[in-house]
């Protein structure tokens, strides 16, 4: 039993079978046409002997399927490169050390959850004082003024506060994500920020559930974090960034 | 007494705390009206449609009289005082005034007893169509029958009103009892009721009139076709609470959630304006035979669900004497609550047993709307899919009433149609397969379940008399809700607050909380 | 919400969205890198914007993935077409009256669950007096001489038994299919058969959880029964196919 | 008495008439000895390996003496007569016997004393070894700890025994307690046991001596590194019973699937061979502190498990009986029941408490194994994993010992990694968050779960009555245990049955008894 990383498939009890399982539903009423269609594409999908061993009437003429097969294609795991964010990971101490020491000034974060989003739970992770698993919050730094906008924050008073307040980072959590509704969110941000010139002097970062890094970036922020993020691994981020881009690191 | 061994004097107290809270803030309540409850009142004399600019006609009129300064006197007369005048239905009033042809402050003041009768005639006339869509409402569930309970309540939550149809029917048809067509972010903030049949949400679909309806008529089909009466439910909740109230008595929906403080909490809406709606909302819900649904399980999002427990059945308390003030029977109660502990907590289950069953002895009437697992929930939908049976376990073991089914994929998506499905499925299973368990099964005595009960029956106890002290407002300040703060005069939608005059008029209260039909 | 059947794809809550869960294990450790070669495989399957919403350690280098996506392929409903058993379903009456006017004589059947194979409650589903779901099985059908040899038959066995009884029809169920046993037993049998001269004598037909017509025939079968199987299904083909073959149609 | 209100006198009945049922047997058993029983005195004497055509040893000595008639004696004194003659150990005679240079029953008889000396010394040898080997589990039991019950038991079955084991060091580090290696299809019907490590299996891996040490091996690897003593299963059933309880004991192996019927019922081989068989089988295991399982729980995957429940109990009652006439002690009684009920059916998870719960109560001291659903499992493993679910909680509120997990793919295939690793999450889950149900639940006095645990005893015990009128072996002949019907004369390895002659001799009947280690 030896893994060809290169080659890396699926596994259920012998190296490279395969095996994976399925499920989907099919706006076609239940029946061998709608199964056949259903392993057809899980044909089309890469799987070999697909076996749909359940199937469900969910009436109306939809059909639910579950299906078992195996896979034929392979991921060469030794070629993955992935969008890391390029910061060191620091704790409380060091962070605000790092301010006083390299910044030598408090920083300005400003947060919200924005558009129609009432989602607090997340932010509020990243931002209050108690903090959020073991680790507090941005509140709780001696070196950063810390603005929770709270939710439901239309992204233009966000910008509008960002300004007044002259932010150095502005941290915007969106959760629900139905029909791409956090994209157009973060979209419109990106660009109210743009018309207003003030893109480039802040540090941009977007988080929640369903955000990658990767997604962020592509969006145009500077940063995206997902779940589990903590206190510390946004601090680290946006500390370093304001050093970087003021020549001070 | 009962299976938990509480202690009923404990209970009275508690009870009683929360009756002596109410009576202080509805002294609040009786003295102030919303642009809300007027605009409702509005809708109550067949007011609907929008505007060119698209405002609907109810924001309109109340609007022109609120500017003038004139709401203190109630919608109701200004609207009537122009329709005598004019001999005008109160709709073609509002198009008028919507067209910019009518200000309702300088129209010639009729004969009072003139408008006093119209006013009582419409509100009369309303009255009698709401009652006979709850006639109709009855006359179904007779006809085509209704579930034992656990009744199974689902939700859709496309966006889309049609898309929505699709999904409720596969629901009914598979075996659910309710559908709730959940709301879009934001609407609760809109102070208005968008118009007509929208097909652009997020995370929810429209709370609209003619959605309303299209689903209402999509349910009474499959209803028909099963021999079930599938009930609807939308939110009473936000800023235009009392308006929707009043929408959906007149669409013959079923259930309403409808929550005496999460608008406050959770929408961070003025509190004087919240609870005079609530009331206004709650009377209405009451007359048209409306189930609510109250939001205690919310707090358990954010707040710990062992150690806040107490809370929830303050809460419950709370809404329970609020809903009375407004004439709404205990059998119209959906009190809320949730199986929110985190599941790793040894014994959890046990826990979670004591607290349904409890809230099960001290509402025994009330048809308890129980939550599911949410905050735990996980990407992994295979455990999430046994801590939903777990929670079905419970709910048929203390005999709730409205089972807000667990979604396998709650922290991913709004649910998929299949998800919807095998939620259906995990509830039948269990609620068959164990279905008279609750009359099998008694509690040690002391024992670590009744122990648990009696514990959050005393800290709710002491939580209501200490509220009963400072006031629910100043609860609220402190935030002994949810962890949430929240102070009197912060908050959205205060401006809509008006203190009323004497002359201040509103027909339905009175009909309302009198013409009732609580046999 | 018009489906356009012609290219039918997967149903989440929006027409054509596509949703799909997918779940597999990689033998690889549990990290950023195990999670975007889970990604990168469902892309390779079709899937638009995977998201890994779940992983687990399953220790010992092995991750577990739960993945929901948006899939491309749709597949063409109205061209299906299934290998239909093309035989005209009778019941219990009909069919032993069919082989009282048609075949003329008794019809002898021989079944085995064979190999290593021990499930025999789905032949004897198929046999036994006393039926299954409603329905006798063949033992009871007056027209028919029934043989169950029972369970763990070798083929050698079964192929003798059925020469000894001048079988008009050969009923094989096979369940285990781990590593594709099944296959193997079942094509060793089409070679005694061959090389005993009585292939073309017999009607031959095969059966169980994970059989379908087309698997059978495929490995040379008559015909193939899967799950849910019901006694008329499999005697309504065997007496059609013995009128055929006898001209007496 | 109890939480069952059950009546003690009917279980004394019941456990009487079970009594008489062994006594009975116990006179057939007595007076043979079997070719597999035989083998296993051969292994146990340190005979293994292969002659050049691939022949076990122990059936090539075996089979050498029972052609020629004189395996009444026993094989231990025809290989310690060659030994005494030829100075050679019982390997290099059993080699000899393999290339064909010795024939038993031609080597010179040599002095009796001797030869009994020879065979005693040997026995005790054997018997200090496994005594040594149990010393062995007891200190890591002790040093590396155990969980609680109920144990986490489940089976890898990749038929390929290194594949194997990756997957049981996957489970035991999720959390399993207990690896069973399933064994292939058809090895119970070999009437010898293969040698070696093996890689080729249908739905099981080979059971060999080699593959138990290579699993003892990864299981204690695994075992120290999480701190809890991994227990490993095989099946003492089918043709070679005994000789591989011979190889469990020697191998340390912690627990045996070891039926009285199992074999007679399942794969149809002879009756009088298998009473035999099972009865040397299972001194081996109690001397050797080898826990057994029992089968019941396949009866209810053939006959339905509302109706044929109390063949179940009926069936635990005879395990228990035959096995205490072979020295097993009731702590390693795993006496096998199920959850097997249609989940469809209307108050199923009653009528299963109420089963789990009498087993507990009657067989208070053994560690019961209760196997999950796996008839009505199906295709839909999102409703399998709540089956298993209930099947949990149903566990860990009624006190079983030993849970083997059920599979979310169980009608699909054999198990794959993560559907062992949601399994073991389930049981977790349920396990913890439940933990001290059981100690809360009481059930209410002659309700349904009473009711039905009082009907499924007195049911048993008429059964157990009618059986001891008839005799076992009747009773099987007509079909009464998992409608499944053999003739005493019927079935598989019936040649391998002998009368024992007055000079039989076996010394390990007489050190497993008395020696044993039962405090
Ligand atoms: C709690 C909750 C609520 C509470 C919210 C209370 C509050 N004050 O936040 C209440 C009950 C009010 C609620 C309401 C609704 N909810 Co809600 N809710 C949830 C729930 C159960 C948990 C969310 C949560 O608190 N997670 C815990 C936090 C800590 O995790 P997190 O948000 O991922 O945050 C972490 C990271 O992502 C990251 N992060 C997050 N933001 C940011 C920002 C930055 C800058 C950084 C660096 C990091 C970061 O760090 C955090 C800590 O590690 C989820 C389901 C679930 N189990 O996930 C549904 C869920 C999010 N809700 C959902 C929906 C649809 C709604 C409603 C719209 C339903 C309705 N129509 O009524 C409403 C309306 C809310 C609105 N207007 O937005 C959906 C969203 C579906 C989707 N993908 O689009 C979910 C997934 C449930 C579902 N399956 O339907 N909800
Ligand atoms: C019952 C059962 C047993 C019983 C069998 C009792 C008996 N007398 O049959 C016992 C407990 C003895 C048993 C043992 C084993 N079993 Co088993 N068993 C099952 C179980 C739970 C149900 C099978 C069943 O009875 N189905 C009901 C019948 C009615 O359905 P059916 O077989 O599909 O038959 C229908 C159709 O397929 C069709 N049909 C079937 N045959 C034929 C033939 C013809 C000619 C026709 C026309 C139609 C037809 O018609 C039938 C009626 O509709 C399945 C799991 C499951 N839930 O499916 C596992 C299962 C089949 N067993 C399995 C295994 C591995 C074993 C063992 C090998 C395990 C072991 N190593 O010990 C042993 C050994 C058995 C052996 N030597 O073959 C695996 C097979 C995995 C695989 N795909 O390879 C399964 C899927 C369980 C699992 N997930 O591991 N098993
Ligand atoms: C009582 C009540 N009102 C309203 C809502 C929904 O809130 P909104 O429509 O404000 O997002 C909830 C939460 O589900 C609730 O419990
Ligand atoms: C007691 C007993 N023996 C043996 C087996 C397995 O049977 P075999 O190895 O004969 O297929 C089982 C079933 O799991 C059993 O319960």
């Amino acid at each position: 039993m030896k893994v060809d990383l290169t080659r890396v498939k699926p596994y259920g009890d012998t190296l490279n079978d395969g095996a994976v399982q399925l499920s989907f539903t099919l706006p076609v009423p239940i029946g061998e046409g709608g199964k056949e269609a259903a392993r057809q594409l899980a044909i089309k999908m890469g799987l070999e002997n697909p076996e749909v061993v359940y199937m469900a009437d969910l009436e109306v003429g939809f059909t639910f399927f579950i299906i078992y097969g195996n896979l034929v294609h392979t991921v060469d795991y030794t070629a993955i490169e992935l969008p890391k964010i390029k910061t060191r990971e620091m704790n409380f101490y060091e962070i605000n050390q790092y301010i006083r020491e390299k910044i030598g000034r408090k920083v300005t974060v400003v947060a919200a959850c924005t558009g129609t989003d009432a989602h607090t739970v997340g932010i509020d992770a990243i931002m209050n004082m108690k903090g959020y698993a073991g680790e507090y919050g941005l509140e709780r730094y001696p070196e950063i003024n810390a603005y929770n906008l709270g939710s439901q924050v239309p992204n233009e008073e966000l910008v509008a506060k960002a300004i007044e307040l002259k932010a150095d980072a502005i941290l915007v959590s969106q959760v629900v994500t139905q029909k791409n509704v956090h994209i157009h969110n973060l979209t419109q941000l990106v660009e109210l920020l743009e018309a207003e010139g003030i893109r480039d002097k802040v540090v941009l970062v977007c988080g929640g559930p369903r955000i990658s890094h990767e997604l962020a970036v592509e969006l145009g922020y500077d940063a995206g974090f997902g779940p589990g993020t903590l206190a510390p691994d946004v601090a680290s981020f946006i500390v370093q960034e304001i050093a970087k881009r003021e020549g001070k690191e | 007494m009962g299976k938990l061994n509480l202690d009923r004097k404990m209970v009275d107290r508690a009870r009683s705390a929360a009756s002596h809270i109410a009576d202080s803030l509805q002294v609040h309540i009786n003295a102030h009206t919303t642009t809300s409850v007027e605009r409702t009142v509005a809708r109550l004399f067949g007011i609907d449609g929008v505007d060119a600019n698209g405002v609907p006609l109810p924001n309109v009129v109340v609007d022109q009289v609120h500017k003038g300064g004139e709401l203190s006197r109630g919608i109701a007369y200004w609207i009537a005082n122009a329709m005598v005048y004019y001999g005008y239905s109160a709709q073609e009033v509002a198009e008028e005034v919507g067209k910019g042809e009518i200000n309702l402050l300088e129209v010639p003041r009729q004969d009072d007893g003139k408008v006093k009768q119209l006013i009582d005639d419409m509100a009369e006339k309303m009255a009698d169509y709401i009652k006979q869509r709850r006639r109709e409402r009855e006359k179904y569930m007779e006809e085509w029958g209704l579930n034992t309970m656990p009744y199974l309540y689902v939700i859709v939550a496309t966006g889309n009103i049609y898309e929505d149809v699709v999904q409720a029917k596969a629901a009914a048809r598979q075996g659910a009892d309710i559908i709730a067509v959940i709301r879009t972010t934001g609407q609760s903030l809109l102070d208005y009721v968008p118009y007509g049949p929208t097909t652009e949400g997020f995370g929810g679909t429209y709370a609209t009139q003619e959605n309303f309806r299209i689903m209402r008529k999509a349910l009474d089909e499959v209803g028909q076709e099963a021999g079930r009466y599938i009930q609807l439910v939308n939110y009473c909740s936000g800023l235009c609470m009392p308006e929707i109230a009043a929408m959906g008595a007149m669409e013959r929906l079923d259930m309403m959630l409808n929550d005496a403080m999460y608008g406050i909490l959770f929408r961070d809406i003025n509190i004087e304006r919240t609870f005079v709606d609530q009331h206004f909302s709650r009377m209405i819900n009451a007359y048209a035979g409306i189930v609510i649904n109250t939001g205690e399980d919310n707090y358990l999002t954010t707040a710990d669900a062992y150690k806040e427990a107490h809370t929830v059945l303050a809460s419950q308390f709370i809404n329970e004497q609020l809903a009375l003030r407004s004439g709404l029977p205990e059998e119209q109660m959906g009190l809320g609550h949730a199986f929110e502990m985190n599941p790793d907590l040894e014994d959890g289950l046990l826990y979670e047993i004591a607290q349904a069953q409890m809230a099960r002895e001290i509402f025994p009437k009330a048809p308890l709307k129980y939550m599911p697992p949410t905050k735990y929930m996980t990407g992994n939908i295979f455990r999430g899919h046994i801590q939903d049976a777990m929670f079905n376990l419970t709910a048929v073991l203390t005999g709730q009433g409205i089972q807000l089914l667990g979604m396998l994929t709650e922290a991913i998506h709004t649910p998929f149609m299949h998800d919807r499905f095998l939620s259906i499925q995990n509830a039948r299973y269990i609620f068959n397969n164990a279905r008279h368990l609750g009359d099998e099964v008694l509690f040690k005595k002391d024992g670590k379940i009744q122990r648990r009960a009696q514990e959050v029956l005393k800290k709710a106890c002491e939580m209501l008399e200490e509220i009963q002290e400072i006031g629910l407002v100043a609860a609220i300040e402190k935030g002994m809700f949810a962890d949430i703060k929240r102070s009197r005069t912060g908050g959205k939608g205060r401006d809509g607050v008006i203190k009323k005059d004497e002359d201040y008029y509103n027909p339905f209260f009175h009909i309302f909380l009198n013409r009732g039909d609580r046999t």
